[in-house]
């Protein structure tokens, strides 16, 4: 990285005393389940003054203190589905090391703290009238809220659901419900390489006229839709993962280095994303 | 009710609860009203433009985090224009904390960054000196000392010496910065740590070695702020793995006049409204009518443990 | 099966776990049979008796411990008539600690205790100088070079220096210890700490400041260890915080060549002889002949996390 | 303290290879009840290679983390009970700190971590035919196993108990059921201060022949029967307490001073003791 990034971001939120935004809430755990060998599904009781949340946004989890995991900083995860009738909300997540093992461990009836809704979320802008969603892994849960918007503005949305096999494919159902065409893909069965999927995505900006791409999960599938982007002048937006402190924008801990007009800038994926666009991302 | 204002010099604080610098940014005003605490802390700026370290710039070790952050500063001219504007709708007073490679550059940027709104300067003293082999210039008592003398003659306003744990020579180097005329120390920032990923070999830190902050720290940083206290007549600011309200009166009774929230506030970002309220509490329970009388008032206990009296 | 012996110097250990002095004693045969582990290393003695420190001499820190023992000793004669005959019967080579006021006295200590059954001698240079205004040795590179060159012509025996990390030049110090003659390194000893009770407001240790040992000191002797081992030739021995199999090969990964495990030992006695086997498995697990082909195979990673694969 | 004390014991056991005698083990919780408002009974399955035991004896308990208590160090505790055939060692605490706090919030079934036997038991002499206890508090716990050693022995034993107030009174039927002669006194009866008991154990001296004291649980108590036994020529034993780190007599935390004929000694209270001459405590 050289000395030359600009570092912080170029805008500041305007100065002074506003009612807060961000809340640290105690929210107890009405289910917790796998969803398969590899993914839990947590659902939890939340209060309306965090449910005001964007797609894309995420939350910033403490993990608990257990006998066998002692994880200390936060960790953070988009929303899988908000519902501010319900009062629900609800993260899809892959237990991997110190801090979804110990979350993986709390019962139903528990209490999670959790802080959010934090960063910025997907925008559909207005001239985006034929979205093309591209997810992979933990994509599969980052994408669902912005499924359910697509459908909330009527834009007809192909949902391409990439996994390492069947199992492992998750939110299609939900994506379906909110009338998405979903295709899906696996190493499995052999058809989710880059080059499967660029002849699959070339017919479908032909046949389905896509205007636009979202994707999460996999830097290989950013890349291939980066590329296939600027020969097609289609743009989007990624949903991208950084490793973080604080997740509110304090620490400096998260930034990436993304294109700008000025040069190559470093910005906090907790703040000015998680979700960038596509074509800024280096 | 008990009265939490503190004094540091001549600056007066509502209470004496504040961020460490690095942990603190404007956006924490989207958790909680910012004039709730003591005085507003900035992350560590450069006069000119630096990117900060290579990634990953933290990671957690035990119950602690380490950082390699870095300095990524946007530069001088853009701080005063952008972020110093930003807290003055704020009463709790702006402390901006500097960096900067030789005394004079200290000096020089001191000058350009008293301007209205800025109520006194931190200066960050753990960052290599370059006119000495990259040394810490708080790891000896002669460089703290010229940082401090050449910002004197540069500012009429505080000048707050925070002192790094990385020396063997704290109570020297805290002298040291008194006589050459510092308003406040700040005890202490991080310690020179590293990690390595045992499977897979790999250092867990882009810049190798980083600073260690949070709990594991406390028991070093709270032995400086004692030792500081008692070495020195300027007041000190206790800072190093505070998250409870015990720790905060740790550091009071230690001989702090005042504390600094780091690591804590990442892992829950209420944390300082919360040891506001917290230490009210604790004055009031224990009859105390100010913060001022908890202060210093550590007693030292030489005795054996007697046979217990279980009674 | 895989090579577990170690050399450090001219002495070969049958595997690279031994403990931390002043956290080991005959007493422990009682728990396992001594010759599990790869060498003894007895608590640190002085050449008169000695008291140790006043009560309380211990407590515990949010997942660590501070002590201030100090160094309880009943003599050099003593030792040599009654504790190095104990340790004749095992296998494992003993390495005796020593302390002293003075360069000359660590000298003339040195010669004394190099006597049939003692292996090699830890100097423990962490103890304050009496001829330096009482700063400890270990603190600069200067009198830790005269206590290992005086030490040097006054035995044969392997010297290995046990540095501090309370100094900001532990390079220089470790530089010093090996162009003087030292053997090996050990990093490192405790950090100096303090503790309060915010109920009673008194400190916690009779002595108010004490060592800080365990998990919290590990990141910041692993560091230690990592920079020694860069700067110097001969061994380096990791020690602080290591109560894992993980934190053994941290360390063996930054380069120590052998480790020492101290609080470890008082939350379970069994800790060495389990890290013995544990250290086989891991080589054994990652395909690796010997301990010697994981020391110092420590990476940089400097490149971003980049987004992860979730496939 | 001053620097003239000598600071390790005299003896060292002789060196050499033998099989292990002190264990760390996992023992399962058997059951774990109150028996008042302050003391918990801890029944745990051990293994016979442990419950080798002598009165006086401890063990070294490893209190697990919990959400509110994260103890560190061990934390030593007197066998209140230990029973070979049975294969059963207990405990009687009073739950103090962090230590005993979430020691308490075991389960049955639960695992505790446990080190031990540790340090030398209560030593009956031949020539102690009559003895006497004076027991309060947590000295109630740790003289069970004594008055049982002394049914065994066949010593007619005097079990003087003291307490705060009568609910607080321990292991009273325990000393019964071994035979022992229990005389309660508390300090809501006003009955228990040291004028009292002199006068007491006075009497008790003349009329049951009383010929050696052992005590546990009161420095103020200690301190009087050191006096009367002076005064009778009595001797005895006295169980003591002080923080501890090893506990088992590496690390020099737990020394006290004792006099000796060379003069005052640093003797480790883990090692050398818990239990000691009393006359010999300084
Ligand atoms: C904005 C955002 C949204 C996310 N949403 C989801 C989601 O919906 N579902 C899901 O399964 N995962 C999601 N992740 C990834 C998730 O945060 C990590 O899998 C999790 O932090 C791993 O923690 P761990 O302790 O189990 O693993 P460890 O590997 O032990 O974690 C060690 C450290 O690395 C960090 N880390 C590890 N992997 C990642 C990663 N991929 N991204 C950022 N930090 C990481 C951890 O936070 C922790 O600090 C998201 C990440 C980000 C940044
Ligand atoms: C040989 C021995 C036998 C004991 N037997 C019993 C028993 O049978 N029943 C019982 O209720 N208690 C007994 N105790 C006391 C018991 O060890 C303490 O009550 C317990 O350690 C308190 O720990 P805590 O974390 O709950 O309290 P805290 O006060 O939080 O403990 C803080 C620290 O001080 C130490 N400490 C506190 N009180 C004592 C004490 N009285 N003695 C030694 N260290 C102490 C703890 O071990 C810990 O390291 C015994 C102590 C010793 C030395
Ligand atoms: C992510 C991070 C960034 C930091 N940046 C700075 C900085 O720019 N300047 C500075 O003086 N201290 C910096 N610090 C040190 C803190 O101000 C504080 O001294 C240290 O973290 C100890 O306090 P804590 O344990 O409460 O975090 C930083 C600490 C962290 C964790
Ligand atoms: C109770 C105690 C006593 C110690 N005594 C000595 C000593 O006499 N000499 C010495 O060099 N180090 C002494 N140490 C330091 C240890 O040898 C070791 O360097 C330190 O504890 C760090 O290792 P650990 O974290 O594994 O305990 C002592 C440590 C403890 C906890
Ligand atoms: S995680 Fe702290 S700035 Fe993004
Ligand atoms: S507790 Fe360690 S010697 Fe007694």
């Amino acid at each position: 990285m050289s000395a030359s990034l600009c570092v912080v971001p170029d805008s500041i939120s305007a100065g002074a005393p506003r009612p807060p935004s961000i809340h640290e809430v105690g929210a107890r755990i009405k289910s917790h389940e796998w969803v398969n060998g590899e993914y839990r599904l947590l659902v939890l009781d939340a209060p309306a003054s965090i449910l005001n949340c964007e797609p894309g946004q995420f939350f910033h989890l403490l993990c608990p203190q257990t006998d066998r995991f002692q994880p200390y900083l936060r960790r953070p995860m988009s929303i899988y589905s908000f519902d501010a009738a319900r009062g629900t909300l609800s993260f899809l997540y892959k237990v991997a090391g110190a801090g979804t093992g110990a979350l993986a461990e709390l019962q139903p009836g528990a209490t999670l703290n959790i802080v959010g809704p934090l960063g910025k979320g997907f925008e559909i802008r207005p001239e985006w009238q034929r979205p093309l969603l591209l997810a992979r892994g933990v994509g599969l849960a980052t994408l669902a809220p912005l499924a359910r918007e697509c459908a909330r503005l009527d834009r007809p949305l192909t949902a391409v659901c990439s996994a390492r096999s069947p199992e492992l494919l998750m939110s299609t159902d939900l994506f379906r419900s909110y009338g998405a065409e979903v295709i899906t893909v696996t190493d499995a069965e052999g058809n989710s390489g880059v080059e499967s999927l660029t002849t699959l995505i070339e017919r479908l900006i032909r046949s389905r006229g896509i205007d636009a791409f979202f994707t999460c999960g996999s830097a290989r599938l950013m890349r291939m839709l980066q590329e296939m982007g600027a020969r097609h002048g289609i743009v989007g937006q990624v949903a991208l993962e950084q490793q973080m402190a604080c997740g509110i924008g304090m620490c400096q801990a998260c930034v990436r280095p993304f294109r700008r007009e000025t040069g190559a800038v470093n910005l906090r994926v907790c703040r000015e994303g998680p979700v960038f666009d596509l074509q800024e991302v280096l | 009710m008990a009265d939490l204002t503190t004094k540091i010099g001549t600056l007066t604080l509502k209470n004496p609860i504040m961020p460490a610098s690095g942990t603190f940014s404007e956006e924490l005003a989207e958790v909680f009203h910012l004039d709730t605490i003591g005085a507003h802390v900035t992350k560590t700026i450069t006069r000119g433009k630096r990117a900060g370290n290579p990634m990953p710039r933290v990671c957690e070790v035990g119950g602690a985090m380490l950082n390699s952050i870095g300095i990524p500063s946007k530069g001088a001219e853009w701080f005063v224009k952008n972020v110093v504007p930003f807290y003055a709708d704020y009463d709790a007073p702006l402390v901006i904390s500097i960096s900067a490679n030789t005394a004079d550059e200290f000096a020089r940027f001191a000058e350009e960054v008293s301007v209205p709104g800025v109520a006194a300067i931190e200066v960050n003293i753990s960052c290599p000196n370059i006119e000495d082999d990259g040394k810490a210039f708080a790891m000896r008592p002669g460089p703290t000392g010229d940082v401090i003398r050449k910002m004197r003659s540069a500012t009429s306003l505080p000048l707050w010496a925070k002192l790094s744990p990385n020396t063997g020579e704290v109570v020297e180097v805290a002298q040291a910065a008194e006589a050459a005329g510092a308003d406040a120390l700040v005890t202490a920032n991080t310690m020179l740590a590293m990690a390595i990923d045992s499977r897979t070999g790999c250092v867990r830190l882009g810049n190798i070695m980083g600073g260690l902050s949070g709990p594991a720290l406390r028991p070093i940083t709270l032995r400086m702020t004692y030792q500081c206290a008692r070495a020195v007549a300027i007041p000190v600011i206790g800072c190093g793995g505070i998250s409870a309200i015990d720790d905060v009166l740790e550091y009071l009774i230690a001989g702090a006049r005042a504390v600094q929230v780091g690591t804590a506030t990442f892992i829950s970002p209420t944390t300082m409204p919360r040891l506001v309220r917290e230490l009210e509490q604790a004055l009031v329970g224990r009859g105390l009518p100010s913060v001022d009388a908890l202060i210093g008032t550590v007693e030292v206990a030489y005795e054996a443990i007697t046979l217990a009296e279980y009674a």
